[in-house]
């Protein structure tokens, strides 16, 4: 259960970033309406995202890798 | 039980305000320009549309994650 | 008191948004006095704050009640 | 009671560096400009009336909500 | 004391995300342009180097730091 | 060892602020080494940001018991 509500903070954390950064690429100046270019934008900006968390994390995750075997 | 159903409710205020205060401080930049007396018929118009844009594209994600998971 | 503490906590929150939105609206280069126009401009930008508040408060509120109604 | 009075001690020097720590980033982007072998005379003033001014700002909000409350 | 290794395991997972969440918020502006149906190469190139040199900065600061104190 | 913890956590947290103001400031565009210059601007910045951060607080320190002061 631990690692549930650790999940769903995670899921929400992800969720917020993508919000924050995708809300001020694909919708500079909100208008009255959601129309389809803005949702089209989002769900690709999305997507973006989460390619770049990837790419992050891979990048991290291999040069702590690294810096340890340094340490050693 | 009567003490944890008053905490909850008061957490849930607390969420909901934080919420608020998240909304005005991204919303406000976007659509303030300068200060008068009162807020002008476009300034209001954009705070509105920015909660309800910003809203939709929240929901938009959500739904979105939910159906890729599927 | 748990209800006291809370309203304290958001009242702080309120206070520290306001500050730091209308410091960069109405103090954009900080001199050496506080002086009565930049004084004056946050007395307003204050009350304009509190005004786009709740606004948003409204819009929020009436917006997530009409999703709760499409999921019933 | 001496543990209670040193935890509370200690906290509000957590909660004063905290201030520091904000008020050094509010006012970072807004006086330094190159970085060189010290900080010059107009930045060391600009931080001080940055300082200043943001205090002034808040001390200001807070007696108006005050006076508006009464 | 299973329980605990089991805690301590989930709570490094969750620090070691958040610094990705907060890197990927950090390199994400200064990365990427226009919306596309895939990063381009020089998106992907930016990205690595950004978390790198982001990495490097902050290690030298850490040495510096330490070598002071000495 | 309440004291060693808030200091390790405070001191993480002027880490993690010179980090954020110093690469912005000294890696505007992240290349693919770390040289020289950046790097001898990184040492730079992170003195003169625990310069500012001293002025910072002796100013916040003094103005506070100004303020102290006028209130007895």
């Amino acid at each position: 259960q631990i690692r549930q509500e650790l999940a769903v903070a995670q899921a929400g954390e992800l969720i917020s970033k993508i919000n924050e950064n995708c809300f001020d690429k694909c919708i500079p100046e909100p208008g009255s309406t959601f129309d389809p270019n803005e949702k089209s934008c989002v769900s690709k900006c999305m997507e973006r995202y989460m390619d770049a968390w990837n790419i992050v994390s891979r990048t991290y995750i291999s040069r702590m890798q690294r810096e340890q075997k340094n340490l050693n | 039980l009567e003490l944890s159903k008053f905490i909850e409710s008061e957490q849930q205020k607390v969420k909901l305000q934080q919420a608020i205060h998240q909304f005005t401080s991204t919303c406000w930049p976007k659509c303030i320009g300068n200060i008068g007396n009162k807020l002008d018929k476009s300034e209001e118009q954009c705070l509105q549309n920015c909660v309800e844009r910003f809203l939709d594209c929240n929901f938009h994600i959500i739904k979105s994650l939910e159906s890729t998971r599927k």
